[in-house]
């Protein structure tokens, strides 16, 4: 299972570097996401600085949806369906490939934005373990969850605005945790934020194990 | 019991009718969809009487 | 031996349309049969359905042993299948050297099995390491059908093969077919190029209305396209 | 004697009879007798409708949940069906739900909507099924029950769970914010006030169950009309090949 995931993970990975859609269309997506926010919550109240870990998150939602549109726009080419179904690979292999590809990708994202949120809103880093603790956890659980849910909306007609709608709500957990996270972590006492780890990584550990159980079936969905 | 005037009278009211009026509503429609459909479709295929 | 393929009143559904509407079919191992009909007829479908991708709505199937009604031996069928079709399965941002690698070793293909694949095709010169989005329909055809002998699979099913291919492909996926039957692959091809394949194919069924036409004989070696035509 | 074209059976005309009777009980109670909170006065009796539709919109999620359960592994239509009706029923009592803690939150929060933890994961609870009947509707073209409703089965095995993790994580969120002061809409409820929202709530599950059944037949007989649709449309496609056949 563990090699098919490689496999189908080098093939994602290579047609991003090849297509470069995340990093010159996702990630300058990422920073005007900042920016706008910026400009809507007038940046001299000081409001940035305090709400920064939930503008992070919430920009970090947005580039999920669109990494996970992305990453079955792919398979969706020119039959890409079928040949998945032809090629013998097991589907729990693709389903946590579809996910790492995901997950790297949404890393660099994060990485940049995080900077940017430094600079931008002038947050101040502090507690440095849980914040990396925290963005991989959640990362997890949003490559997961998305790959999953990626997958049911792939193919339909509608699925520009129905994943958002199916997915979003059942992300709202991540948001949560991880935002709380953050907040204790960047206010200082992250001994507060811990829990909210805990939180983040079973709703991580919950989607990888059902998206490996469930995925061999989406696949089949014709 | 109750004798002295009801306070937030309008919020109750409300509270309950539009609830009930909703309730109402689709249950009506579901009834009637459910006799259209019914005819349709032979007495032996509605295992319910 | 047991047959390649065996179908009873098999109907097969796309969306609500009965494509396939109750179809006998009987193929020996290491046989090609060709499949004649209109625009329509259900070859396509009949064609997928071989290959494990359509359920059966009703009647049974069985195909390399496989019975088709039971989704887990119909998902295990796809492994030693290969289908040819219009979609070519490839991506386009990948290289043709990457998507034959990728497709091959997801099949279980060594970087021998790839390599040769390439070399079979014609694809080991310029082309390699051109991206699949350059380059031309034939060239695309060429390279999934590399990408289907890496594979090796026990079945090939052709759509419409040598729609695209330009004479020296015609000639390479004839020579291709003919190697694998040698190897025990079996083959069925639906075409409209008749008498292509014709001269590849041992026997030839028409399909009409989601279902066979009755079977027009054998045909003996290569048939003049007018004698079959005149069989209903 | 052939059963009268409708939807209707003794069982349904027991179990409505019965939620009319509960629920004119139930006004009674809840309008007149019960006594008015001491903080909250006669507001609080719109907690007699709010709290029994969020626990029916809840076991609605739960029923969906397990009908698609089973339909995974039966494929059996009637699984298939309970799963819509189920979640459609449940959108309603969710909506009623909504409605009513907002209303009754106006006169002590002084606003229609505040974070509270219950409306705020009904809120997600009311988009997680609106998705999901979305999702049913774009997903049941295709032709035969078995194949059909894949994507939706899923995300209906996932409803349930979600709406858990999501209801557990707000409420944690908000406990934080919100400590468990006379802000919170629960009264201590005890006595004839309990008895009441006893009373509730087993009136809005009769309810349910009445409308859960006749919306499951509902949707049995849409099945029954697009399963007569297939023969037919297999005898027109084998007269296309005796057409062929002969016009050739």
């Amino acid at each position: 299972m563990f090699r098919d995931a490689g496999l189908v993970a080098g093939k994602d990975l290579r047609i991003e570097l090849r297509s470069q859609v995340t990093m010159q269309q996702v990630l300058p997506f990422a920073v005007l996401v900042l920016i706008l926010f910026g400009i809507a919550l007038d940046p001299d109240r000081g409001f940035l600085g305090r709400a920064s870990a939930g503008l992070f998150w919430v920009t970090v939602l947005f580039c999920a949806l669109l990494a996970i549109q992305r990453a079955f726009t792919i398979e969706a080419a020119d039959g890409g369906r079928d040949a998945l179904r032809l090629s013998g690979l097991d589907p729990a292999g693709i389903f946590l490939g579809k996910a790492a590809a995901i997950a790297v990708q949404l890393l660099a994202v994060e990485a940049v934005l995080a900077a940017g949120v430094v600079l931008m809103y002038g947050t101040e880093v502090t507690g440095v373990p849980l914040l990396v603790a925290t963005i991989a956890a959640a990362t997890t659980g949003l490559a997961a969850a998305g790959t999953l849910y990626g997958v049911l909306a792939a193919g339909l007609r509608v699925r520009e605005t129905l994943l958002p709608i199916l997915l979003l709500p059942v992300l709202s957990p991540v948001l949560i945790g991880a935002t709380k996270a953050f907040e204790a972590a960047l206010g200082g006492v992250a001994a507060d934020g811990w829990p909210w780890l805990g939180l983040l990584v079973t709703f991580a550990l919950l989607y990888l194990t059902f998206g490996t159980l469930a995925f061999g079936t989406l696949l089949e969905e014709s | 019991m109750g004798a002295v005037a009801m306070t937030h009278v309008g919020y109750v009211v409300a509270g309950w009718a539009i609830p009930l009026v909703a309730l109402g509503l689709y249950a009506v429609r579901v009834v009637v969809r459910g006799r259209r459909l019914a005819e349709q479709v032979p007495p032996e295929e509605r295992r319910w009487s | 031996m047991e047959p390649a393929v065996q179908l009873r009143g098999a109907v097969t559904l796309l969306g609500r349309f009965p494509a396939l509407a109750g179809i006998d079919l009987d193929v020996a191992a290491g046989e090609i049969v060709l499949f004649r009909g209109p625009n329509g007829a259900g070859k396509t479908t009949l064609l997928r359905l071989c290959a494990g991708l359509l359920p059966l709505a009703r009647g049974e199937g069985r195909v390399l042993g496989h019975d088709l009604a039971d989704r887990r031996q119909a998902r295990a069928l796809r492994a030693r299948v290969g289908l040819l079709g219009h979609a070519t399965g490839l991506y386009d941002e990948l290289t043709v050297a990457d998507n034959v690698r990728f497709w091959g070793r997801a099949a279980g293909a060594d970087a021998d099995d790839v390599a040769a694949a390439l070399a079979g095709c014609g694809l080991d010169g310029r082309l390699r390491d051109v991206p699949v989005a350059a380059l031309s329909a034939g060239q695309r055809r060429r390279t999934s059908l590399a990408c289907l002998v890496a594979r090796r699979p026990e079945l090939w099913l052709l759509d419409e093969p040598h729609a695209g291919l330009d004479h020296d492909g015609r000639e390479l996926l004839d020579d291709l077919v003919r190697r694998a039957v040698a190897s025990g692959a079996t083959v069925l091809v639906a075409s409209h190029d008749l008498e292509r394949a014709e001269a590849l194919a041992h026997r030839v069924v028409t399909l009409v209305g989601g279902t066979t036409a009755p079977a027009s004989p054998p045909a003996a070696g290569s048939v003049g396209p007018e004698e079959v035509a005149l069989v209903p | 004697m052939s059963a009268p074209p409708t939807t209707a059976s003794r069982a349904t005309r027991a179990i409505g009879g019965l939620s009319l009777a509960g629920l004119a009980l139930l006004l009674g109670y809840a309008l007149w007798w019960s006594p008015p909170d001491v903080v909250q006065k006669d507001s609080v009796r719109i907690m007699y409708v709010h709290v029994p539709t969020a626990i029916v919109a809840f076991s609605a999620c739960a029923i969906t949940t397990l009908a698609s359960g089973m339909w995974l592994r039966r494929r059996s239509e009637g699984w298939w069906v309970l799963g819509g009706a189920s979640a459609e029923v449940g959108l309603l009592f969710t909506g009623a739900c909504l409605v009513t803690g907002s209303i009754w939150g106006r006169p002590t929060w002084g606003t229609y909507w505040d974070w509270d933890p219950r409306i705020t994961s009904t809120t997600l609870l009311f988009i997680l099924l609106v998705g999901f009947l979305a999702l049913r509707r774009v997903d049941n073209e295709s032709g035969i029950a078995a194949q059909r409703g894949m994507r939706a089965a899923i995300v209906g095995l996932l409803l349930f769970p979600n709406v858990v993790i999501v209801h557990y994580s707000v409420d944690w969120w908000r406990s934080l914010h919100q400590p468990a002061t006379i802000t919170r809409l629960d009264p201590t409820i005890e006595g004839e006030m309990l008895f009441t929202l006893m009373l509730g709530i087993v009136v809005f599950a009769l309810v349910f169950a009445w409308l859960l059944v006749h919306r499951f037949r509902l949707g049995w007989l849409e099945e029954r009309v697009r399963a007569t649709g297939l023969d037919a449309a297999i005898v027109e496609r084998r007269a296309e090949a005796d057409l062929a056949g002969r016009a050739r």
